[in-house]
């Protein structure tokens, strides 16, 4: 890899920096200039989404085999091993044209935010220069550095910007939920921040672990150190209960729905469309690859417990009447998906895995976009005191279906092809994982629609509500995008799934070997 | 002989005075009490061959600290009253602390090996004109930096000791 | 030889440092407090001094030197904070000032 | 123009219009170039169907199948779209088309009231249900075919949810979702499990070796027989979608869509999908005996409780519906005991005479703005047209000789009749019930005519009229093939690869006299009856056995599994924020109690923190005195 280090234009920093070059410009702004608050932002986030497609397309050019293109490497530390290193292949290329996707989409979406939206924006921008970061660092100490950048800012953007639910104290827990003010905006932010962090501290230490015994930070040298098997043992779990808090494991998972359903709009679509998406990566690309006999150990307990997290996530979902915890409870679901396509340590299953990132960073980053759009009218979240919204909001409608379509599996949306490569993956391995899994898609097609009726359909909508409009204006944006993209690439997965299948296998030769070292 | 002797009764001086200053129940006495075991000890930096640091003391300390000393003393309690009250709160407590510190402080001198005599001798005298050297050459960092600190520190002090903001 | 024996400076060093500790423990008065401090200070330069008798090398005592600069910036910034409380709370004793209490 | 060119132009037309509409909001709020696009294209279909039967019964084309790559892994191809034209598939996209292009162009004018906007929203759905219903009739593998068999059930949801305004409509919607979509995992786990066994989504003979393979290797030990549940699941999305027994619930609701959808989407041709679908697959299900008989089973079951709940509907449009259920019983019978021909063919000529059937209905209902048959009564005054058209699809459905339901359904009879004598003594059920439901058919569909269009005039029929033009013509076109579909039985037999050496022109059977016989029973008794005034009394008798049927039976118990699976939800969702959110609340509000605790050590005292370090360093002394002990 190092080999081709540094050679043309370092596009991969260059992805990386344009957002924290937009939010250092911000800081110039002054703050009562909205419009131009805003054409910084979008300037920023537009620059690295058009860069990360620009990148995507590239790869598939240039590397149709797989492969890593436009690395960059320079020494930081080299006694310790730690360097600046930088490369692209087809998973992070697929992750990066998400990121570009849902920043640029994410960045219209809250264009109406009035208060301290220059603050927002640099925070916002802050954060995704991190999520780009994580995807092409291939340095664990850059790596975690990006990581944490990405997760960080998230306390501020849902402390300051977000949004407060109420939820009712009772059960045995009762004097905690009261003593804590559960359902607040603090408290979300709290919340989702402190059980992260202690993720993160679980990540660190499992890096340090692996860096030290191999003595190197670099990824591909610890992946041929070959790392004793004890220290597998105790690095995986720990790596995957670490990452996998981010991408909403049971039963880490309770800081998602309060957290997504407290924050601003664009936050959420970030959060759940693509932070998330690095826990899953993080268990992929850093756990799976690189710690191979860990992971063929521990690919039941991992697939198990995704099945839990499917089907208990779906179920929540449908218990929900806040609209907000609803799409939240549906991300964990999904991300179980993820996560059993990541356990069955197949191409097939691997592949779904990816693209159910993509599908699903898409789907509820639409899903948010269009919650956001309906909050900032109606000022309300109860399912129940909604209904025949289709009446004054068409397009919203129509954009709530569409994304439950392919929350569902529906053919034609993206969410089908993720999910259908992950059945068949899990199929090989355990049949009893796909079943799960579809029953799980079923599920989610009751909650969806059950909320589809119950929103947009019937009489209605409500005195209270009538005169409500529209997504107008720029608010048109984020749904368009996105909802083109879902059906796009379910129509036409080629683009994407040869971008990711060229490499995956590659990076399932490891496994493969170490079930191997296993069945002996 | 005479030196030895004249040693131990310094040495004496240092504790007795070092006493007064903690139980004697005026103030004014108790900072003069501190001027004398400063000024013995003094006497005893001589004796371990560091003129520049006994000259130091008397000039820094008993020169300027207690000066300031006398200052807080005056400025807090302007009703002056021949005795300045110096209260003292659970003696015995304070008295059992003190020993017990001092019981393990003497365990510790007495009973390293390597602080015996045999181990450690007086070795030759530091004269100014090194400590000089050292300060402006080696350590010219260091000293540059205390010399920020004592500013910051006098800074601070105006800033904390001035009346509200004007 | 009691003069050739690091031991006793230290001896008294400790002997000086304790009944500063128990000046602090026992005082009341921010002053009086502030007194013993010194006196633990003064003790440490001792300590400082001896080692630099009975060793090698001209450290010793320009760490000393330090000590006490150090311990005159300290000086000076407690009065302040003792002039400040005499301000503010018209007393000077330091159970009264509690602010700090958690 | 190649074969598949054309077929590609036939399948993506329809697309091309419906993604134009999507996009181009304001040409589709535009009442008239939205539904003018839209019949457009579903001509297009038309012309390009039409021309590829007549070349395939020419034989001008030779089966051909173009593929793309669609999903990789590896670098290997998981699943691949393309098109295939062969017989079966031009005969299917020539139906298809054909009643879409009819039943569009009477939407023209049944719609004709509606809101702009709301009507270019339906000609939309309907251009995307086409597609995806050539889609599906054209797919050379079963993944392509469960990609459009689930797009024309969205379809299907956002068509019936129409006038969403309505609840009952909305909930109607949801419902047909909810099932088709329940029996589709069905499909969904058959073909992961096709393609675990063979490593792809074939349906041809190499498929069924492979699967064969896989049932007789010791190694794998499958305790069903890869062959039969890859049959059986797909077997179970079939009668989801073909509203089988028991789960034909949804397909009544469904009439909440307005009638030209029940027309071509819930009678003619999407629940038709699954007969095709066997039809097309039927190599795998042909290996699987067992899925077979249970198919003649359930088939014959259908056919007989759905044409019982027929007659005792007061609602057209629900007659029609059940009748539709008990057809597609018929055909899933046939399949069952092997008649493929029957299955397939009885499929088409349905289509024809049922799309008639609901269209004439559909301007009954448009000229008395009512669907209940009571309402109903002396139309055939003002409304002779639709009365022949209503006629003609009745005699057809009713299996009158020489009208197309007749020779279809006395294949269906004969096929059973065979297996079942072949001996297949199961299968003599599936055949007494069809042969006893065609009576039933011939009566429910005699009082539905006799009760709509004759007897005393109701109030509504005074002010009844024809529709205009578009609603007249596409009636009197399905009117043909409703007639003389049935006869060129021999040419489809032979374009399709059916062909079996008994089946001459005009077909006939001792089984079909038998069948005759039943149905002129059927009408006899029809008459009867209405000559005695009407059948109020009768359907009043009755009822009592359709509420068993349907309310305790099957609605009561989906109800009853919808509660509680919501109750089960509720109690995850319970255990969720009160259980597993609460541990972690617990923690952190323990964590503030011990803060809460430990911030009174910070006394503020001096004494307090010198103490505490005296105390410290006389710990720290024990410690190190210890570790001295250990170490000398």
């Amino acid at each position: 890899m190092l080999e081709a280090a540094n050679q043309g234009f370092p596009i991969l920093s260059a992805i990386v920096i344009t957002p924290l070059l937009a939010a250092v410009g911000l800081l110039f702004v002054p703050d009562d200039q909205r419009s131009v608050v805003r054409g910084v932002s979008l300037a920023g986030s537009a620059l690295s989404a058009l860069a990360s497609a620009w990148l995507a397309w590239r790869y598939l050019v240039e590397a149709p085999q797989g492969g890593w293109l436009f690395v960059e490497h320079h020494e930081l530390v080299p006694a310790l091993g730690i360097s600046y290193t930088m490369a692209c292949d087809g998973w992070s290329a697929s992750l990066l044209l998400l990121t570009g996707i849902i920043i640029f989409a994410g960045t219209w979406a809250s264009f109406s935010l009035e208060e301290r939206a220059r603050e927002f924006f640099i925070f916002l921008l802050v954060l995704v220069a991190g999520v780009y970061g994580v995807f092409v660092a291939q340095d664990l100490f850059v790596f975690f550095l990006f990581y944490e950048i990405a997760v960080l800012p998230m306390f501020l953007l849902i402390g300051i910007w977000g949004s407060s639910g109420k939820v009712a104290a009772a059960g045995p827990f009762a004097r905690a939920f009261r003593m804590l003010d559960v359902g607040g905006r603090e408290y979300a932010a709290m919340k989702l921040t402190l059980m992260l962090l202690v993720g993160s501290a679980l990540i660190l230490a499992s890096f340090l672990a692996m860096a030290l015994t191999a003595g190197s930070f670099l990824m591909d040298d610890i992946g041929n150190a070959a790392l004793p098997f004890w220290l597998q043992w105790f690095a995986f779990p720990a790596l995957w209960v670490g990452f996998g808090t981010l991408a909403g494991l049971w039963p880490f998972h309770t800081w998602s729905p309060d957290g997504h359903a407290a924050a601003p709009t664009a936050v959420s679509m970030l959060h759940a469309g693509v932070l998330m998406k690095l826990g899953a990566f993080g268990v992929m690309r850093v756990g799976m690859v690189l710690l191979p006999d860990g992971a063929t150990h521990w690919a039941f307990v991992v697939g198990s417990v995704a099945c839990v997290n499917i089907f208990y996530g779906a179920m929540s979902a449908m218990s929900q009447q806040d609209l907000k915890y609803i799409v939240a409870y549906s991300s964990v679901s999904h991300m179980g998906v993820v996560m059993l396509g990541a356990a069955t340590l197949t191409v097939t299953g691997w592949n779904g895995a990816i693209y159910q990132m993509f599908a699903h960073g898409v789907m509820t980053g639409l899903f948010f976009a269009l919650v956001g759009v309906l909050y900032d009218r109606t000022h309300d979240r109860w399912v129940p005191r909604m209904g025949g919204f289709a009446r004054i909001m068409p397009m919203v409608t129509v954009g709530f279906v569409v994304a439950g379509l392919s929350s569902l599996g529906m053919p034609g949306t993206a969410g089908f092809v993720s999910e259908f490569l992950v059945f068949l993956g899990a199929w090989e391995v355990r049949p009893w994982w796909a079943v799960i899994g579809v029953i799980g898609a079923f599920v989610t097609s009751i909650y969806v629609m059950k909320a589809v009726r119950a929103i947009f359909f019937g009489d209605g909508p409500p005195e209270r509500f009538a005169s409500l409009t529209d997504a107008t204006g720029t608010e048109r944006v984020a749904p368009w995008v996105l909802g083109l993209c879902l059906v796009v690439f379910g129509a036409w997965p080629k683009f994407l799934l040869d971008m990711i299948d060229a490499t995956t296998p590659g990076y399932l030769v490891p496994i493969f070997e170490a079930m191997a070292r296993g069945a002996q | 002989m005479i030196g030895t002797l004249f040693l131990l009764a310094l040495l004496s001086l240092v504790l007795l005075c070092s006493v007064q200053v903690a139980r004697c129940p005026d103030l004014v006495h108790s900072v003069l009490w501190l001027a004398v075991t400063l000024l013995s000890t003094a006497c005893v930096l001589v004796w371990l061959a560091a003129p520049f640091l006994a000259g130091i003391q008397i000039v820094l300390y008993t020169g300027g600290v207690i000066t300031l000393m006398l200052f807080g003393v005056m400025l807090t309690h302007r009703d002056a009253t021949a005795v300045v009250p110096n209260p003292i709160q659970r003696p015995a407590v304070a008295l059992v602390a003190a020993v017990t510190l001092l019981a393990i402080l003497l365990a510790a001198i007495w009973r390293t090996p390597e602080l015996a005599p045999a181990a450690m001798s007086p070795q030759h005298e530091v004269t100014t004109l090194q400590i000089g050297q050292v300060l402006l050459a080696e350590q010219l960092l260091a000293f540059e930096v205390l010399s920020v600190l004592l500013l910051a520190a006098m800074v601070g002090a105006i800033v904390l000791s001035r009346r509200k903001d004007p | 030889m009691i003069a050739g024996d690091l031991r006793v400076f230290l001896t008294v060093s400790a002997v000086m440092f304790c009944i500063g500790v128990y000046g602090i423990l026992s005082r009341r008065n921010a002053i009086g407090v502030l007194l013993c401090l010194e006196l633990m200070a003064n003790a440490v330069n001792l300590n400082l001094v001896a080692f630099a008798r009975f060793s090698t090398g001209t450290m010793g005592q320009v760490f000393t030197l330090f000590a006490i600069a150090l311990t005159v910036a300290e000086v000076v910034v407690g009065m302040a904070l003792v002039i400040l409380l005499q301000r503010t709370h018209r007393d000077i004793r330091l159970d009264v000032a509690e602010e700090m209490r958690g | 123009m190649n074969a598949v060119e054309l077929a590609a132009l036939t399948v993506l037309a329809p697309l091309v219009v419906a993604v134009f509409l999507i996009v181009a909001a304001p040409v589709r709020r535009n009442g008239v170039l939205a539904p003018g696009l839209s019949v457009l294209g579903s001509l297009v279909s038309l012309v390009g169907a039409g021309a590829l039967l007549l070349r395939q019964i020419f034989g001008l084309d030779p089966d051909l199948t173009v593929e793309r790559q669609w999903l990789v892994a590896g670098g290997e191809t998981v699943a691949r779209v393309g098109i295939t034209v062969d017989g079966t598939s031009a005969a299917m996209l020539a139906v298809v088309t054909f009643v879409a292009a009819m039943v569009q162009i009477f939407s023209l004018g049944y719609l004709s009231d509606e809101p702009e906007e709301d009507r270019g929203r339906y000609f939309t759905w309907q251009s995307l249900f086409l597609f995806s219903m050539l889609g599906l009739v054209v797919s050379p593998n079963l993944l392509q075919l469960f990609a459009c068999w689930e797009l024309v059930g969205l379809c299907s949801y956002l068509l019936i949810g129409y006038w969403w305004r309505k609840p009952s409509a909305a909930k109607a919607a949801v419902k047909a979702f909810w099932v088709t979509k329940f029996a589709d995992m069905g499909l969904l786990i058959g073909l992961v499990l096709l393609y675990y066994h063979t490593g792809a989504f074939e349906w041809g003979p190499g498929a069924v070796e492979q699967l064969a393979a896989a049932g007789s290797d010791p190694e794998k030990t499958p305790w069903v027989l890869p062959s039969v549940a890859v049959a059986g699941l797909m077997f179970f999305a079939v009668m989801g979608k073909s509203a089988q027994f028991p789960l034909h619930v949804w397909l009544p609701d469904a009439m909440e869509g307005p009638t030209p959808v029940s027309a071509l989407l819930h009678a003619a041709t999407m629940v038709a999908a699954g007969v095709y679908l066997i039809v097309r697959a039927w190599p795998l299900f042909e290996a699987a005996p067992v899925v077979l008989n249970t198919m003649a089973i359930v088939g014959g079951l259908t056919a007989l409780l759905a044409a019982c709940m027929a007659i005792i509907q007061t609602d057209i449009k629900r007659v029609l519906a059940y009748s539709t259920a008990s057809q597609l019983g018929y055909m899933i019978a046939a399949l069952g005991a092997g008649s493929v021909l029957g299955g397939f063919f009885h499929l088409t000529t349905h289509a024809f005479f049922k799309a008639l059937l609901f269209l004439s209905a559909g301007s009954v209902i448009h000229a008395v703005h009512t669907n209940e048959l009571s309402e109903m009564g002396g139309l055939w005054k003002p409304m002779k047209l639709t009365a022949l058209a209503f006629g003609v699809g009745a005699a057809a459905l009713a299996g009158l000789p020489l009208m197309s339901g007749f020779t279809s359904k006395d294949l269906v009879l004969e096929g059973l009749y065979k297996a079942a004598s072949a001996p297949q003594p199961v299968l003599w059920f599936p055949f007494l019930a069809c042969l006893f439901t065609v009576g039933l058919t011939s009566f429910y569909m005699s009082r539905v005519f006799l009760r709509a269009f004759f007897g005393k005039s109701s109030r509504r029929a005074y002010r009844a009229h024809e529709g205009g033009w578009s609603m007249r013509v596409p009636m009197m076109l399905l009117a043909v093939p409703a007639v003389a579909a049935g006869w060129p039985v021999a040419t489809f037999a032979q374009t399709t690869g059916l062909f079996e050496p008994h089946i001459g022109l005009l077909h006939f059977t001792p089984v079909g006299g038998i069948a005759l016989g039943f149905s002129v029973v059927g009408f006899a008794v029809a008459l009867m009856v209405h000559a005695s005034g009407g059948s109020g009394g009768m359907v009043s008798a009755l009822s009592p056995l359709g509420d068993l049927i349907r309310l305790s039976l099957v609605d009561r118990a989906y109800d009853l599994a919808y509660r509680q699976a919501l109750n089960i939800a509720a109690g995850v969702g319970w255990f969720d924020r009160y259980m597993v959110d609460g541990v972690v609340n617990a923690i952190g509000a323990l964590t503030l109690l011990l803060g809460r605790w430990s911030r009174h050590l910070q006394t503020g005292r001096v004494g307090d923190y010198v103490y505490a370090v005296v105390g410290g360093l006389v710990l720290l002394a024990a410690w190190s005195q210890m570790i001295s002990w250990v170490v000398l």
